[in-house]
């Protein structure tokens, strides 16, 4: 029994079909946690990436030796870091919070490279066009370069919300209910395995089956006429 | 700080991790050709298989693969009359190499698609088998062309191998988990693992961009 | 596994779940514990010369014996009716009581399981461990019980109130209390939840794969053999363990546990 | 342009160079590759710095605003207001390619110059229609030829209405036949309106029909300047007549 | 090639085809872009498929085989011992870039004629030293300028051995300094070699020189045909002509 649903095991037809409604509580969490992490990632991601385009390399320079640090260690690691580290230091999130802030602290490394790669593939030319027609730094930024760089961001930034839907399993091991966590814990109790961690492949596939396509509509629907992509 | 008496220990697990991470990233290497070549391969089920594999590699979590193998696999196994209950280090070089292999797939595709059609055409005037073109004029030229893809796959598989700690395989992030269950100390253990992560990452790199030039070497201009 | 297999092998594999005093490995990677101590002996008894540990978290223990990775687990796993369905057992080694760990003071004066079925406060427990079974029954709600993945994660969990509870065997708590120095503490006053009229007492023994009757056998003989010497009962002082812990595991059998 | 220098890194592009362009006047600059060229009109649009001397633009510093009496450097509220006296032309054109050739050129005059929506408009036609643009208002630039391109970026720096026309080699990106097309329109500009223009060229005859005064930079200084007629015909310096005579001879063959 | 017609989608390429080479001629076609002259010589070399005709190469046919007294497609083995007969010199060289000259002139004998690396070696020495490329055998071709690479190409075609060989416009991907030293490979092979050669250039004084017999191609069918001295001086249609006129006049003046 585990959120007050009971299973049973007379066939493994029968116990999949009893176990599903609970794995898809944990789904739920699932996915919270990657909205909430792809949110945390895309936000750090920005911070990263503009200071890594400082021109002071005193902040720059330690920005991007920090993104190289964060793309270079494992996610669980920085999880553990988090979650039994900041406590020590008086912060203490919620293991929920802290999971998502993992992802998103990780993510961000790459993202900012998405950010950074999109912004530098518009030319030189456009700001210098749109500073002699006088237009504002800002509006520049917002009208002339965020229009053409967004086609090119968004899609790679879609691609890692699937990635992060794929590690989210790993923040299994601060206590997260989510999809892996509750399917281990009726193998635990029932001792069967294999059920529960074939639903949760197979939940899996079709999951990021059904993200990678709306990544794909979305990546279609994004006003681009005119912009060169490539 | 006894931080001294955490490194023998945590050498002990990154011996573990370096293994596990060159065997998981040259079995990987295997996967991803033979996926790859597979999915352009002009046999149906060739082609079908790979594109499954691919798929359902892609398409799940590291995690979740590596606890099916080693938890559901055995089952699965007793069912079908087999042994298939694999140590924790099969079941976790497995499941990382099957992982970069899926993502190498794509790599090795797009690489040997990108070889230029003339090459194949001379190839074909030098009276060639496509099998012949295939393994010594276009799978040569593209491997410089994939050797940025697999660098970063590689450091990524690196940083994977962190996962089969929870399977029980005695890697880095294992032992750090057992140093700290002893010593309560977070910062010092887990400061000290997430720099090592980082120095066998930026080796890693640095190796990794060694190979790209070795195998690019014809690539050199100059005279 | 085949007992006579082992002895050819000359090596027996015994798991242990990191669980201090049950059964953990030290710094320098040596076995330590009640539930390996005793098997040493035993090992040396049955005539096999070397040891292979493994260690595993909690909730792997019982599907890494289905899978043979292992012959016998040392964690003095608590001797229950539903995994007698799953592995064999030995007659019991050890018996313990329950206990809570808190934060330090007692803020939210917790003094029993019992307390989290009314209250709003979470209670964290280690994933696999049969606190799970006890919370059921005294009606505490699912989304009250935090699952961690092994003990040295509790004193965090705590500390920071993440949950304002760890329930575990005394004996766990106590050493848990012990190590974070003064930052946690073992609940006063703790009361023994009491499920289908009686106080919770577990009884831990070794436990075995279904087909390894013959190791089983051979473990029971040497066990009740150690049980009645002097060193046995030293082990089990030397981790803490009251007298009564010691005397309560001779009160039952394993036939008696398994069925409930 | 007094006493200009401007350096990148250890290289002296321009070379206490000084430069006069009257009120109206029509002048083109011409020189070899990398002889600063490009940099004087970047200075003057204000998208490089300089790094010693004064210029004036209109009576006014342009990268000095004068407090006290004393020359300080120029602060962005002053540089904005200098630009407005200008408007450039770029070899690559560098329109936006996510507007239409419309918002091109009313972008600039709404939200730069305040003008309302419906003011900005009849501006924009006003000018796509002098460079003959006006049938493609509703098309991205990817739609257009290099040809049509360019002529929307002449468009769209009129719109603002310069006193100063700054032109960087404005067909040299294009295909030969699509040159024709854009000089004319300048050639009408030139005719017209009575814009002080600057123009890089390397389309000799074009430069001799509507120039005032031709320039020739070498290496960061001005060599030469006279009337194309003068110039083209009977230069005075050794430097320039070789690179007119390379010039023609390479370019004539082709 | 006997009313061969090759189609791409709509468009008919070569149009009811009819041509013949003699063994040890060499002939050279020549025509505007896109009249199909590339197209005829990947037909012989099996790059290209045929949609009708027939083509006999050393008296057997290429695209077909004859079963029964019938002619049916030819099988992947027949093409294979077909080409045996050919060598390809390609205007991009197509060198395989990541071996060296060596083992791009021993690769193809070794592994497809079955020579010992030995006698593969021997070969690869002889040819390479024909085009003078015998320095430069363990260089990589990017090593190499566009001349020398073209020159190890035509020793890698000629280490097969091939009775017939065809060459793609060979020389007009070089800088013209280069030009000279193919051509004098080419020409060397002419004559000391008893090669059947199909050449394909726009080197027409070169054509003039070392050709039998001189092709006008146009619109995928042969227009003229006749030795040099003749069609270069006295053209019989009037396309080849005006082809001709247009060449030299475009080539000469450049
Ligand atoms: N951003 C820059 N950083 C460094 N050097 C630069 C930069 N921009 C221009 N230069 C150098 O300044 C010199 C003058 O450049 P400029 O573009 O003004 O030449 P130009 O006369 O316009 O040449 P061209 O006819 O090729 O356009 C050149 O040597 C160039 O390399
Ligand atoms: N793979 C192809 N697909 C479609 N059309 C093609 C293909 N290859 C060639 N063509 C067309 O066939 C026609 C003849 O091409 P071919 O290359 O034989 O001309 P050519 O005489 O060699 O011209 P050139 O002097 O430019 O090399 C051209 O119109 C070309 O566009
Ligand atoms: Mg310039
Ligand atoms: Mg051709």
């Amino acid at each position: 029994m585990l959120f007050g649903i009971e299973w049973n095991t007379a066939n493994d037809w029968v116990f999949a079909w009893s176990i599903l409604p609970i794995l898809l509580r944990g789904l739920v969490v699932t996915i919270e946690a990657t909205l909430l992490g792809f949110v945390v990632g895309a936000a750090l991601g920005l911070v990263l990436a503009a200071l890594k385009s400082v021109r002071i390399r005193l902040i720059s320079w330690p920005a991007r030796v920090f993104t190289e640090f964060l793309r270079d260690t494992p996610l669980l690691v920085q999880l553990f870091f988090l979650y039994y580290v900041l406590p020590e230091y008086g912060l203490v999130l919620p293991a929920f919070l802290t999971g998502a802030l993992a992802l998103g602290v990780q993510y961000s490394a790459y993202m900012s490279e998405v950010y950074r790669a999109g912004l530098e593939s518009i030319t030189r030319g456009q700001t210098e066009a749109a500073r002699a027609l006088d237009i504002s730094p800002l509006r520049t930024f917002t009208v002339i370069i965020l229009p053409q760089a967004i086609p090119r961001i968004v899609p790679a930034l879609g691609n890692y919300l699937v990635s992060i839907m794929k590690d989210v399993p790993v923040l299994s091991v601060v206590s997260i209910l989510e999809m892996l966590n509750v399917a281990r814990i009726i193998g635990d109790r029932s001792f069967n395995y294999m059920v529960p961690l074939t639903l949760v492949g197979a939940l899996y596939l079709i999951l990021t089956l059904i993200a990678s396509a709306g990544v794909r509509i979305l990546d279609e629907r994004l006003p681009k006429r005119g912009i060169p992509l490539h | 700080m006894d931080w001294l008496s955490y490194l023998n220990p945590l050498m002990e697990g990154a011996w573990v991790t370096i293994r596990l991470a060159l065997y998981s990233t040259l079995l990987g290497a295997v996967f991803s050709f033979l996926f790859g070549i597979g999915r352009l391969s002009r046999s149906l089920p060739c082609r079908w298989t790979s594109i499954a594999l691919i798929e359902v590699f892609r398409g799940t979590s590291l995690l979740v693969q590596l606890f099916w193998l080693f938890f559901a696999l055995p089952v699965l196994g007793q069912a079908l009359g087999m042994d298939l209950r694999l140590p924790p280090v099969v079941a976790g070089t497995l499941a990382l190499s099957l992982n970069i292999g899926a993502y190498g797939a794509e790599v090795v595709r797009g690489a040997i698609q990108a070889v230029p059609r003339s090459q194949h055409e001379a190839a074909k005037a030098l009276d060639f088998t496509p099998r012949q073109t295939m393994w010594r004029i276009a799978i040569p030229q593209a491997i410089p062309e994939m050797m940025p893809s697999f660098c970063n796959l590689a450091v990524q598989n690196l940083k994977d191998t962190a996962l089969v700690s929870l399977i029980g395989l005695g890697d880095l992030a294992f032992q750090a988990e057992r140093v700290r269950n002893f010593t309560q100390d977070s910062v010092g253990v887990y400061t000290l693992l997430l720099l090592m992560y980082f120095g066998m990452a930026l080796v890693l790199a640095g190796l990794m961009r060694l190979l790209e030039t070795h195998v690019g070497r014809w690539r050199a201009r100059g005279v | 596994a085949d007992l006579d297999a082992i002895r050819d092998r000359g090596t027996l594999r015994v798991a242990v779940a990191n669980e201090i005093p049950y059964g953990y490995m030290d710094l320098k990677g040596e076995a330590k514990g009640v539930g390996p101590d005793v098997a040493k002996h035993i090992a040396k008894a049955l005539g096999i010369g070397k040891i292979e540990w493994t260690t595993t978290a909690f909730g792997s223990l019982i599907p890494g014996l289905q899978a043979d990775r292992y012959d016998m687990v040392a964690a003095e796993m608590a001797i229950l009716p539903q995994r007698c369905k799953q592995v064999l057992y030995s007659e019991p080694n050890s018996s313990y009581g329950e206990g809570l760990l808190v934060a330090k003071g007692n803020p939210k004066n917790l003094h029993g399981y019992e307390s989290f079925a009314n209250s709003g406060g979470k209670i964290a427990i280690m994933a696999g461990a049969d606190q799970l079974e006890i919370l059921q029954a005294l009606k505490v709600p699912a989304d009250r019980i935090v699952t961690i993945a092994n003990n040295a994660d509790a004193i965090s969990t705590v500390t920071t109130g993440r949950a304002d509870g760890y329930a575990a065997t005394s004996l766990t708590v106590g050493e848990l209390a012990a190590k974070s120095k003064g930052k946690t503490e073992v609940a006063s006053d703790f009361k023994d939840p009491v499920v289908d009229g009686q106080a919770v007492r577990s009884w831990g023994g070794f436990a075995f794969s279904k087909d390894s009757g013959a190791l089983r056998d051979a473990v029971n003989k040497e066990l009740a053999k150690f049980k009645k010497t002097d060193d046995w009962k030293k082990i089990m002082s030397g981790y803490g363990f009251s007298a009564e812990d010691a005397s309560q595991s001779f009160e039952r059998s394993t036939a008696q546990l398994c069925a409930g | 342009m007094d006493q200009v220098v401007k350096r990148f890194g250890d290289a002296t592009v321009l070379d206490h160079l000084d430069f006069q362009v009257a009120k109206g006047e029509k002048v083109t600059i011409i020189g070899p590759s990398g002889s600063g060229k490009s940099t004087v009109l970047r200075i003057l649009m204000t998208l490089e710095t300089i790094d010693e001397g004064l210029i004036h633009v209109a009576g006014k510093p342009l990268w000095h605003e004068y407090r006290d009496g004393r020359p300080v450097p120029a602060s962005e509220s002053h540089l904005r207001a200098m630009r407005k006296e200008m408007g450039m032309v770029f070899q690559q054109f560098n329109l936006f390619p996510h507007m239409t050739v419309r918002r091109n050129v009313t972008e600039s005059p709404v939200h730069v110059l305040g003008l309302s929506k419906a003011e900005a408009d009849r501006r924009a036609h006003e000018y796509l229609d002098l460079v003959g643009m006006i049938d493609h208002a509703d098309k991205f630039p990817s739609q257009l030829s290099g040809g049509q391109q360019q002529r929307v970026a002449i468009a769209r720096a009129l719109a603002m209405r310069p006193n100063i026309m700054l032109f960087d080699e404005p067909t040299s990106a294009l295909d030969p036949e699509l040159v024709g097309e854009v000089l004319t329109v300048i050639r009408r500009l030139s005719e017209e309106h009575d814009l002080t223009m600057l123009l890089v060229t390397h389309e000799m005859e074009f430069a001799r029909q509507i120039s005032d005064r031709v320039c020739f930079f070498d290496k960061g200084v001005v060599v030469e300047q006279a009337p194309p007629e003068i110039m083209f015909t009977e230069p005075r310096e050794d430097r320039t007549r070789e690179f007119l005579k390379t010039f023609i001879d390479t370019r004539q063959g082709g």
